[in-house]
């Protein structure tokens, strides 16, 4: 059990700031795939991944990093602090 | 080394009074001070509302920290970022370092400002006449940042 | 765009504030502030006197700002430099910028600091265990002053 | 008659702050050649001309500058400001 958590655009795209999802993915991008197959805002929120970031347990990481161990999966659009 | 994420306005005074009070070794202090803005892209904003992700936005904000501080030769250094909903002429951001050579104080404050813009886990909406807008990361924000590397 | 030439001491959040006051169009305020060091070339230092030139100063410091004004995107600046005897831990030059962006705001700063450093007529005399010894300027701001150029 | 001004090391080596000079010296350089031939304390004060600088009606300028219509001069060394 993974918590997936979302932010900005992504979050209400999706409807929902974050979820408990049981998935099987090794990587980011599995999980992704996964994710798109359920229903059609996921599809949408992630249909331009080059506008998509991930953290992994509040690390910045990329869709090809493996998800072994991994407990907090965030994505959301390109930063825009300071 | 210290840094705050906070729904509450600043005080830049205070928080300069605070780097160097009771030191007499530093030689130069520097802050940025960053504010809403009431226009965006020649449009008139009404507020700014800012989302961040709270945990790893502090572990981000004292990473970027650790790094100016292993970069330059500080003496003190302080970050501030505001979230939640600001209006315009509002404080977002400061920065502010303390080093014994000027140099040193305006590298750490740029290079901080540079990562906080493309690093720090915070979204901006601008309030528009035609409901609110997400605000594009810039080629620039990332330009800024690679010139670092 | 306003210069001071001062023996009091000043307020940096004061002046920050004056900057952007009634104002909702800045985006970026930077500041740098110049302290005595209790520490010159390795030795302890008990003060640090500062001469200069009376009306010419006050033209320098305005000539450096309008320049600075004209390069940079500048919506409001403040220069105030002190002169007389100070303490370790002393305020000594104060430089304030405001502009849209960030990247023109820090540019202005430095530029002004850089300057002040090498072309405003002031002459620092520190205060040693064996008397009184005039402040060498150094290379290093005269080729800060070069990449400006 | 022309107002001199010294500050600094050269204030301290010549002694006086300000000083009234009468001169017919068309250039820096001649006032300088001037200052230093009168007594030992210029001599002194002007020994090294690469660490000494010049203002002009409180316009920095160089040696070889034309005096005509110049009420002030001043002699400094290199500033320290900031």
């Amino acid at each position: 059990m993974m918590q997936v958590l979302y932010f900005a655009w992504v979050r209400e795209r999706i409807g929902v700031p974050r979820e408990d999802v049981e998935t099987s993915a090794q990587t980011v991008a599995d999980l992704v795939a996964e994710l798109r197959g359920r229903e059609e805002r996921y599809d949408l929120a992630f249909s331009d991944m080059s506008a998509i970031r991930v953290a992994l347990d509040q690390e910045l990481s990329d869709m090809s990093a493996s998800l072994a161990g991994v407990r907090e999966v965030a994505f959301f659009p390109p930063m825009t602090g300071g | 080394m210290s840094v705050s994420v906070q729904a509450d306005d600043f005080d830049v005074g205070a928080e300069i009074i605070a780097l160097s009070a009771g030191r007499t070794d530093i030689g130069a202090v520097v802050t940025f001070t960053g504010l809403v803005r009431d226009m965006a892209g020649g449009k008139p904003i009404s507020d700014m509302e800012l989302e961040h992700y709270p945990g790893m936005t502090e572990k981000a904000l004292e990473k970027i920290e650790a790094e100016a501080n292993a970069r330059w030769d500080l003496q003190a250094s302080r970050i501030i970022h505001r979230y939640g909903k600001l209006t315009p002429g509002a404080q977002i951001v400061l920065v502010a370092t303390a080093s014994p050579h000027r140099g040193d104080a305006f590298e750490a404050a740029e290079f901080i400002m540079d990562f906080l813009k493309s690093r720090a886990p915070f979204w901006k909406k601008e309030g528009t006449a035609d409901g609110g807008k997400w605000v594009d990361a810039r080629d620039a924000d990332e330009d800024a940042l690679n010139r670092w590397s």
